[in-house]
């Protein structure tokens, strides 16, 4: 495992640079795992984008870094503690670089990026030049870079393109010049396959699409916003819209409008959009409308850190609404799962009539990390599950009609969709009767709660409830949620390795709570370790809530905006270690 | 041909005897039948008030939303599938309180839905509060010794918003109401159509008898050329929106027509699944 | 305990029958509880009133009716099932009244009250020949009636007030002579006291008047609107506002605005409402501002029901939000812990400041009860506890400033409010410094978190986290919250005079939990058994995940919109004694 | 009297270099001072967006509330202390999209607070979408092929609703803009302040350049008398809003003198407590 890092001020191009490295590496065989710290503000501000890649699957974030290329001192100040002996830190000759004190075993490899990048073109395509200087010192072959910057320069014509990619060369051949004085830095071997690198958003986008998405209603929040851009790139292709609206409030009802008149529609959002959505949550739960709801969680409450990593909607997604109402709620913790909850996303909506919740968040919606191709395709993707009655049908139900919330055992009803002869029906978030009449009837409100609930029961018969990895009888199981699952599947794999038995134990459903896979799965572990982003502990209140947690379970929480390490688990599980009733 | 009998459901009705409410429902039924609409490829989105209920009782595909987001409903129910007729209904409080800001925005993007404010200046279904709608110095539980805020005038403001089609109607003047909802539906893009309804039980002041004494009808005015945005403001200015009849009707380019790659078989009819070219083309863009 | 019901269609002025009745019964010398049916609609509907009396404290409904009034043939119909044998029913003559099959021994007093009312007025006043008809029957002295009808109608001049009190008396006349074929319904004895009748809306706005309210901000909504409606009769007395808002995302954020500049301020909303305010309440977290937030619960999700009952908001009210921020969360169960949560909200507010909530019920805001008027006084109950800086202190404080949220132990922070010199600061939703400068430092956010939530450690030594009536050592422990805890602790005094061990317990405070107060309440009971009206027991659900509960636990829950009843809990309590293990 | 330096924090600027905002905070700070205001008697109430920020650099008691909420706030802060100047600041969006119906509201109710929008026709702290001011066939990320939208045009909505004061200023026609805010304030009631300012970062075509080329002052032109509302509007209409100055002004009666029994010594200055003899009577009367 190897890892990269590129720090500069905010707006100097460090996101292209880092997605080209990300996607050099991805071709020439590695996992990678990139992500980014940004502060909320558009130009200036310090701003990092970091690189971890391997043979194996890397999943998370960690503090070591390797190679840190800097474009400013600042950089050099602020992360040389990650770097450790015999790491390399390649800075650009226009700021005077200096390692400070204490740097001892740090190689500095100054190159004139700026100098490199005025020859070619103008000073901002020092990055191009920082990134050939990378490919260099790690001695990679130059060719996945000539992809890489087609690209992305590709649309901005032939000469764009040859100024970035002399750049880029110049920038490696100025390093191969003077190699003797770089050090080694032993890459790990890569394992070639049809991956590419996306963003757990991107991912989600793709299989919303492929899950028959065809409406997006939105409003920007960072970090959902990409979702609503992305789409709004495909769907013109599709037939597809895309309608930015004026608040949350209305993007939720009308997703909810085209899911009622029967197209796949969803919305994304962020903490305080979801706070605006729980009323209208509510209505398509009481109404039985499909609708698909993405929070793309961050730092709160109100606006908090809206740059900064938190999960801490877990209960606000479960329970925020006034009343009670189903909701499916997923949580994907990879870019493969949060592919698949797109699409399987629609499905349930569409199945049980009822919204359904991603739970997602800022790392794992931003993070970018290595997909097979081949697990990426459409077909089959989209089940039709909405229980659609014929006109026929609807046609040969004579007096007293169409019945749209019959009773059922699933709980399921049949469902009609405007245009359609003899479906009429009126769809309210009143409590109705089993035609859609409005009734505070009470032996009927009991009846059609029943009902509604009722859909809920089969959910862990279609999708996995909890995932694990590794043995059942653990040392230590490891619990988490969205992307801190990859922080924890990654402790586990280096624990593994190491001959240790621990398990990574991963909760993919959030509601409803798989509550026996989640007994079973934790049953035969000598510790539970629930690791959560936020600091009341909201997955160990779940686990306590359905009677899952014991004497065994403790609680490592984070709640300082910073995403998870590896090495913050193992500082942890070093406490752990040590012997327990003797203090000092 | 569908006949008014077609458009009913037959539940007994929720309002008060004498709501105006039975005048509004009674000229949307009349102009659906005149539209040629039919039962089935007709939406009505309802609000939450007295007023909301109205979609009980009309037979169609009926979606009753929470208070004041009637609007974006339709706007998704309308994307969905352009080839229906959406009628959206609602209250005063419903539409010009908690649903400004929607109703704005909603002329704005100028989809082609049929919004029918039934405005009786008063919150009815929670028991008579003041509405935005209220004259000042109307006294209310709410406004006990007057109400002290300007009332909205949300022609005016309709006006300002852009809109294409503007009328307002009262609802015992049947034949003109009827007409304007049914000039609102043909109308390619958002159409507002405010119906004075008077409330008996709780506004004792906008009565029957005061609207048939002092609105003054537009459409009986030969002078008056509701094509000038600027003419109709000042129109309403003078004439304090006391009036009905269409108030202001231009070209509208309806919402999904301006869609790009929008438009053809409507989204709700087609299948799930696309075309395998545009998904390799997409993931090889990624 | 007598029980006494009038029915008739919505808009028959049944309400201030059911008003004068409990009115007159009050100064007699009964504890009452009074509460009605009613349709979501205007006019038209059926819809009833009932009264329970006692010289015992009554504090919930039950099915029995001994005197059942009835307007109409359908009240009859709808509600005779309620009266017992030796029961009786007051009918208007005019509808040619007759009970069904089955009603034996049941007593029809045909009164033509229609006719009476004609007399002295309008038909109309039928009700009042009524009210008449009944102090007859129940051998009442007629003298209070006096008073109400005084009270009533006095603004309407005497001419009005002469017409009512001929018609009550004239229907009281006319059951006299007709005496002897009127059945004896023994009333209990009467315990007088200074007591008056008042709804929990009442009682609350009054707490909220006592506690140093003087801004209301809200939005029409049943149940909570006679809150607004009562404050706005009373505040141009004491120069306080009443704005009515747009919705209650401003109504709010407008009351959060007036808490930033020093006022006591509140808003009452149910449960649309309170979905649309969790946002908000996140920011009133965060920026550390007093605000108190009323939630009359009524049947959810969405619009459901709401004019019917529920209590299922509880974990909207606690988790509802985006993030985490502290809140406090009460619960009243009687008009006189609304009137004292009513002021202790404000405190507690302004005290901690941060958002205080208040969950109150259908049941509990519109029912009426009696309270001891010398409980309602002013003085000492609005406690200042705001930490207000003084304008020397301030200025007294050189570079760098104040330290608007300087860390303390207890987590609370001095204060400044506008027009105080030296006092500026920047209050935002944004995660600051103890500056209130905006600011993403993990370490001064992990360190904001903390502070923040440590205000909530001593809300348990500040008021009561739950309440015990009953002994410790129970064969049965009751628990519940709001309007259910009335029937449990009817319940409990009923088996208490059987001579049976039951306790009841009632959460007074629901966030922060009183984890420890619960364990020991609940340790010692042979049964607990929590009573709650919704569908997914959320109070249970605290109780498991505070690790309160055990497999001494059962849930009896009601999620049809109608209040629990006394017998509700006695037929529950009566399978529980049948013998476990044998079917059949 | 204050200074300007008076009214600075020192915090460095979250700003773009050449962003358009500057301008709006140094004229806020000029106009502050010149109507006399004092730090500890001021309060700004900002939303969230890049604009958003303008009350970290003010050295004042500042209020930062949720994304478009803070009109609603400074009706509380006002209502809490009359005497408080209170100014409210904000982007397009979160005035216009997720704000409109405070926005309208707020103008109806008329409290005495000056509201300033910092309109870059862009959503800014997104990184760059379409706002309900950018003009048709504007392209953003959320609009890669072009606005389909019409504009939302806040003069003209300001003057529907009955606003009292309504201007527009620029962000660099300093001198005008800090009179204009100036004006505002000593507005006795609701007052607006459209500002156009620039950003440079995501809106390419909103320049300051495009305005300086375009923008009718209507302060120079001695023929236009800002007091009549429908003359106000045909002028808007003519011009497309393109136009700095005071567009109207108007009697106006701050809705805190309207509410009964309020006034005297502020709320926010009052001990807590009451009148035994009013309690009394309230209790009396239940
Ligand atoms: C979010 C929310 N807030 C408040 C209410 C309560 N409520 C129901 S109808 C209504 C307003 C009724 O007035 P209007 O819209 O004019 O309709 P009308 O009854 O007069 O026809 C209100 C405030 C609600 N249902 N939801
Ligand atoms: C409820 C909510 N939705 C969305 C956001 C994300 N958001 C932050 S600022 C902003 C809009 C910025 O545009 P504008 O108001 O015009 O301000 P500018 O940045 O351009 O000054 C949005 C949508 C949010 N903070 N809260
Ligand atoms: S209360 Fe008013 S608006 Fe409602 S039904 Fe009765 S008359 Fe109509
Ligand atoms: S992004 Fe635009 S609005 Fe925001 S600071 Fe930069 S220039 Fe100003
Ligand atoms: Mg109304
Ligand atoms: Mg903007």
């Amino acid at each position: 495992m190897i890892s990269w890092k590129i720090g500069g001020e905010q707006g100097e191009g460090i996101d292209s640079t880092g997605d080209m490295l990300a996607g050099a590496l991805n071709a020439i065989g590695y996992y990678v795992y990139g992500y980014k710290t940004f502060a909320s503000r558009i130009k200036g501000g310090h701003t990092t984008y970091k690189i971890r890649f391997s043979g194996q699957p890397v999943e998370s974030a960690a503090i070591r870094t390797d190679l840190l290329v800097a474009l400013d001192q600042n950089t050099i100040m602020l992360n040389i503690g990650e770097v450790p002996a015999g790491g390399c830190v390649l800075a650009d000759t226009s700021f005077k670089p200096a390692l400070p004190v204490g740097s001892e075993g740090i190689s500095l490899v100054p190159v004139p990026l700026t100098e490199i990048a005025k020859r070619f073109g103008r000073p901002v395509m020092r990055n191009m030049a920082a990134v050939g200087a990378s490919a260099a010192i790690f001695r990679l072959p130059l060719e996945p870079f000539m992809n890489e910057v087609k690209r992305r320069f590709a649309r901005k014509g032939t000469e764009i393109v040859e100024a970035n990619w002399n750049t880029v060369q110049e920038g490696y051949r100025y390093v191969q010049e003077h190699i003797a004085d770089v050090p080694v830095l032993n890459l790990p071997n890569a394992s070639p396959a049809d991956r590419m690198v996306i963003t757990g958003n991107t991912a989600l986008a793709l299989g919303a699409l492929a899950g028959g998405c065809r409406i997006f209603c939105g409003y920007p929040i960072t970090p959902a916003t990409d979702i609503m851009e992305t789409l709004i790139e495909w769907f013109p292709r599709v037939g597809g819209a895309v309608v930015q609206f004026e608040d949350e409030l209305s993007s939720i009802m009308a997703a909810i409008g085209a899911g009622f008149a029967g197209v796949r529609a969803m919305t994304a959002t962020s903490g305080p959009g979801l706070s605006l959505m729980q009323e209208a949550i509510g209505l398509a739960s009481m109404a039985e409308i499909p609708v698909v709801v993405v929070d793309a969680q961050r730092a709160g409450p109100s606006t908090g850190m809206a740059t900064k990593d938190e999960q801490s909607d877990l209960m606000a997604l479960i329970y925020g609404g006034h009343g009670e109402g189903p909701r499916v709620v997923l949580a994907p913790s990879s870019v493969h799962e949060a592919f698949a909850d797109g699409f399987e996303a629609f499905n349930l909506a569409d199945s049980l009539q009822t919204p359904v919740l991603i739970a997602s968040d800022l790392s794992l919606g931003l993070n970018t990390q290595g997909i097979d191709r081949a697990s990426l395709q459409w077909r089959g993707l989209a089940v039709d599950a909405s229980r659609r009655m014929s006109v026929d049908e609807l046609g040969g139900l004579g007096q007293p009609g169409f019945e749209r919330y019959r009773i059922t055992h699933t709980g399921i009803s049949p469902r009609s969709v405007p245009g359609q002869k003899f479906g009429q029906y009126l769809a309210t978030g009143s409590e109705h009767n089993t035609f859609g009449k409005v009734t505070e009837n009470p032996t009927n409100r009991q009846a059609m709660m029943d009902k509604r609930w009722r859909k809920l029961n089969d959910v862990h018969h279609m999708r996995p409830g909890l995932q694990v990895q590794g043995p059942m009888r653990a040392e230590i199981a490891l619990v988490a949620i969205g992307a801190t699952a990859g922080v924890v599947r990654d402790v586990q794999r280096q624990l593994a390795e190491e001959g240790r038995a621990v398990s990574a134990i991963w909760v993919r459903t959030l509601a409803p709570f798989p509550v026996e896979l989640a007994q079973r799965a934790m049953a035969e572990a000598d510790r539970v370790i629930v690791v959560e982003q936020n600091a009341t502990g909201q997955l160990m209140t779940l686990l306590r809530q359905h009677g899952v947690a014991d004497a065994r379970f403790s609680s490592l929480l984070k709640y300082d905006g910073i995403p998870f390490t590896t090495e913050d688990v193992f500082v942890y599980l070093k406490t752990l270690r040590a012997p327990t009733g003797v203090t000092g | 041909m569908a006949t008014p009998a077609d458009f009913k459901t037959g539940e007994k009705s929720w309002w008060c005897p004498g709501c105006g409410d039975f005048g509004v429902l009674a000229a949307m039924q009349k102009a659906l039948v005149a539209v040629g609409a039919q039962p089935e490829t007709t939406v009505i989105v309802a609000g939450i008030g007295c007023s909301g209920k109205i979609g009980n009782y009309v037979n169609s595909y009926n979606l009753h939303v929470t208070h004041g987001r009637t609007l974006p409903a339709a706007m998704g129910v309308k994307l969905a599938n352009p080839k229906l007729t959406v009628l959206v209904a609602g209250g005063d409080g419903d539409a010009y309180a908690i649903g400004m800001g929607h109703f704005l925005h909603t002329i704005r993007r100028n989809p082609d839905v049929t919004y029918i404010v039934m405005d009786n200046h008063i919150y009815g279904l929670t028991k008579g509060q003041t509405s935005p709608t209220s004259a000042r110095g109307f006294r209310t539980h709410t406004s006990p010794s007057g109400n002290i805020e300007q009332p909205v005038r949300p022609l005016m403001l309709a006006l300002s918003a852009g809109a294409t089609y503007i009328a307002q109607g009262f609802s015992s003047w049947q034949g003109q109401l009827a007409h304007l909802i049914e000039d609102a539906i043909r109308h390619p893009g958002f159409s507002l159509v405010n119906v004075l309804s008077p409330c008996v039980t709780y506004n004792k002041e906008d009565t029957y008898d005061l609207y048939k004494s002092s609105l003054f009808n537009l459409d009986e005015d030969a002078t008056y050329q509701p094509g000038d945005r600027a003419a109709a403001f000042s129109r309403l200015v003078e004439l304090d929106e006391m009036v009905t009849g269409v108030i202001f009707r231009g070209d509208s380019e309806p919402y999904h027509t301006k869609i790009p790659g929008f438009g053809g078989v409507p989204l709700a009819e087609q299948p799930l699944g696309l075309d395998d070219g545009i998904w390799r083309e997409i993931v090889a863009n990624l």
